[in-house]
């Protein structure tokens, strides 16, 4: 059933697979986030109960749920690479790790600047955000293990490991911080979420949840491009690149 | 043991190994019989520690593989691992403990039940020993530690790297004396030496070459 | 369109702080991160073609002697 | 030659080996429990000695104390074998990975572990603990500290190449404790108030339970990695 994964395991197609998707990508992402934005921040209703300062959600959501498929995604790729022993699928682990924790951070900074004026304060312990929190943690971690190796090889075989029990461990984090945040409710904040979004506000959300994901896939594959490269900087094809583009 | 001479033990399928961007040796293959004696020489860098640890299962080649009797070590990899005595750079050797219980654990996680560690220190030397703790041996007591396992062992393929540092003249003799007998016996030992032999000649001794890669 | 004028848009309701905050980090972050993401292609070439002219020279010397 | 070792002996094997070498040293035993002393000390001279004040915070303190210093200890399990090549032989030794290291992981735990549970109920009296907790306090210990050791080892495992490997250790182990701390300190609390606290028990001996099957394959995986 993975057999057709198998020639892609081949660097050199694995690089040209990449090449061949990546317009696609980049240019879906960068449209969908143009349509969802533009109609998010001029065109969609304004909030009766939050004003215009829930337009944030057109970033933060997208944001925040994408963290999450993209640590799936690399504990994904990483399992792959460990059980049939592909090293692109490490790589592809190793290129999505720093993605994924800008996107996390930036799923904290909107949700920080959006607490403010609703709940009147930057930050709170809130079980959506201390997870959030412990995600961008789980990220760095893999990121700083992949920079400690030396051998690089080596280093995305570490990483995708530890992304690996990561994933294992995510549910059980976020459910223990969900059940310890319902234990401690202190505080009057609850965030006001409704489920009957209306679909003038609904639609640009959507856009923009694609154009993250489309975003994100394209910048993984530019960083597995480089990761690519970089790995297999002796063999020939690589270095016929290298000569083609390197000197100018 | 009852292998002949033409059982290829272990081999060695389009290797290549990288370390720092640099290509240490590629596509390298090569078989290991049964009764082979191997050196692996080369420069200093050239990798014969890395070909070492990836034919003993330790490091994974950049691509290629190892096979044992024809199937890969990774996936034969208890049997192979019962059948393979590594002795590497590393001794193996814990100083908190006395040289008996050193060759007494490692007998025992190789899966040894019945053995006698008093003969075995005896053939390197340690009579007397046997109770001090190996911090307090010296260099070549230590290393005669680790080396003691190469007494009691049945496994066939033994990869020793630089096994005669710290040890004299004389040991170095009874060392040889015992890889001839075991490659004789069906065996065969794979080590990279910067010492010459004198028991084991020219003749008898496989080489494998490693050069220092510049592509 | 929500908004009758710019002044007004860029005002959101008097929230312009937070939610331009919130645009500003998210797109500057993306930027950064594009722009890091897409020089590090070419930065790796180069780094592959200064290391085959090191190699080329270190032969030739060799060669040489 | 006779050959062939049950995994129970060879798990015993190394056990006993790790004990004893561990009691010739004995500077690896008490450092972390000084360590954990040290630490819960120097909360009241944070925070203030107000009784109520320190009885609040006493569960948390005692826990994250616990947390830092089986990290801390934990940092040495496989540094000593890496770097004398016992690691070597163990990885290359026919007996399967998973049984050595859990034999390693529960000797380090015998170790550190259980000291601190011993000394545990001390602390809570200096930081004037509810005296309903005390119960609460040493079977949470008791059940969340080897959870602690076998998840820490992970990152040990994955760390143990590396020549700096303490803060990153730290970055890699600390977001995976969150679920044990969480349960254990809410286990003390709730028995501090006299509320049934056995379902927080039973989720961490749930996480005792999962770790112990799981962990001791991701920590050979590690290993094998990190050596290479």
């Amino acid at each position: 059933m993975w057999k057709w994964l198998h020639p892609y395991a081949d660097p050199q197609r694995a690089y040209q697979l990449s090449s061949k998707l990546l317009p696609w990508f980049s240019l879906l992402a960068i449209s969908l986030i143009g349509i969802g934005t533009v109609w998010g921040l001029l065109f969609a209703p304004t909030d009766y109960q939050q004003g215009d300062s829930y337009r944030i959600i057109f970033i933060h959501v997208p944001a925040a749920s994408m963290s999450m498929a993209a640590y799936m995604a690399m504990a994904s790729a990483a399992f792959v690479g460990i059980v049939w022993q592909i090293k692109s699928a490490d790589w592809m682990a190793a290129a999505i790790a720093p993605i994924g924790a800008v996107i996390t951070f930036i799923a904290l900074f909107t949700g920080a600047a959006w607490g403010k004026p609703m709940w009147g304060t930057w930050w709170v312990w809130d079980a959506r955000l201390t997870s959030e929190l412990v995600l961008l943690f789980l990220y760095l971690g893999v990121i700083a293990l992949y920079a400690s190796f030396e051998d690089k090889v080596l280093a995305a075989r570490a990483a995708g490991i530890l992304a690996i029990v990561g994933v294992i461990n995510i549910p059980i984090i976020k459910y223990s911080v969900e059940w310890w945040s319902s234990l401690h409710q202190g505080s009057t904040i609850k965030i006001t979420e409704k489920s009957a979004m209306p679909d003038s506000m609904l639609y640009p959300l959507l856009i923009n949840i694609l154009g993250f994901g489309l975003m994100i896939g394209a910048l993984s594959l530019v960083r597995f491009k480089a990761e690519i490269l970089a790995r297999n900087s002796m063999r020939p094809w690589v270095r016929e690149l290298a000569q083609a583009k390197g000197v100018k | 043991m009852e292998t002949s001479q033409q059982t290829i033990l272990l081999s060695a399928k389009e290797l290549t190994c990288i370390r720092e961007e640099r290509i240490l040796f590629d596509q390298l293959s090569f078989d290991i019989h049964a009764g082979d004696i191997v050196q692996i020489e080369g420069p200093n860098g050239a990798g014969k520690t890395s070909l070492l640890r990836i034919l003993a299962g330790l490091s994974r080649p950049y691509s290629g593989n190892v096979l044992y009797l024809n199937e890969d070590i990774n996936h034969a990899r208890d049997e192979f691992n019962a059948d393979l005595l590594y002795l590497g750079h590393l001794p193996g050797v814990k100083s908190e403990l006395t040289a008996e219980e050193n060759l007494r654990f490692n007998l025992q996680i190789s899966g040894y039940t019945q053995f006698e560690t008093t003969p075995i220190l005896a053939q390197v030397n340690l009579t007397g020993f046997e109770e001090a703790l190996t911090g307090h041996l010296s260099a070549g007591q230590h290393r005669r530690t680790a080396l003691a396992r190469l007494w009691h062992t049945n496994c066939k393929i033994w990869i020793v790297d630089e096994p005669f540092t710290a040890i004299d003249k004389k040991g170095v003799e009874e060392l040889e004396q015992l890889f001839l007998e075991h490659a004789n016996n069906g065996g065969c030992v794979i080590m990279t030496t910067h010492q010459d032999m004198s028991i084991i000649t020219d003749q008898r001794l496989r080489k494998i070459r490693l050069d220092y890669q510049f592509l | 369109m929500q908004y009758h004028s710019l002044a007004e848009f860029l005002n959101m309701g008097g929230y312009a702080f937070f939610v331009w905050l919130a645009y500003g980090v998210t797109f500057g972050c993306l930027a950064v991160l594009i722009i890091t993401t897409l020089g590090q292609e070419s930065r790796v070439l180069k780094h592959i073609a200064n290391k085959m002219k090191r190699e080329e020279r270190l032969k030739q010397n060799r060669g040489s002697k | 030659m006779e050959r062939g070792i049950s995994f129970t002996q060879a798990f015993w094997t190394l056990l006993v080996r790790d004990i004893k070498i561990a009691i010739r040293h004995r500077g690896d035993i008490f450092n972390p429990l000084l360590f954990f002393i040290l630490v819960v000390t120097l909360f009241p001279l944070g925070v203030g000695p107000e009784p109520q004040m320190l009885s609040r915070i006493a569960p948390g303190v005692i826990w994250v104390a616990a947390l830092l210093a089986s990290m801390l200890s934990l940092e040495r399990l496989f540094k000593a074998d890496y770097s004398d090549g016992t690691l070597e032989q163990m990885l290359l030794s026919p007996q399967p990975l998973p049984i050595m290291v859990l034999a390693k992981v529960i000797a380090h735990w015998l170790l550190t572990g259980v000291p601190l549970i011993i000394i545990a109920p001390l602390l809570g009296l200096l930081l004037n603990l509810e005296s309903g907790s005390y119960g609460a306090l040493i079977s949470t210990l008791a059940l969340g500290t080897p959870v602690l050791s076998l998840l820490g080892a992970i990152g040990v495992a994955l760390t143990v190449g590396l020549r700096k490997g303490g803060v990153l250790l730290s970055l890699l182990i600390l977001p995976l404790y969150i679920p044990v701390l969480i349960f254990a300190t809410s286990a003390i609390d709730a028995a501090g108030m006299n509320l049934p606290y056995d379902g927080q028990l039973a989720i961490i001996a749930a996480m005792l339970v999962g770790s112990l099957t799981l962990a001791p394959f991701a920590i050979g995986a590690s290993l094998r990695v990190s050596t290479n």
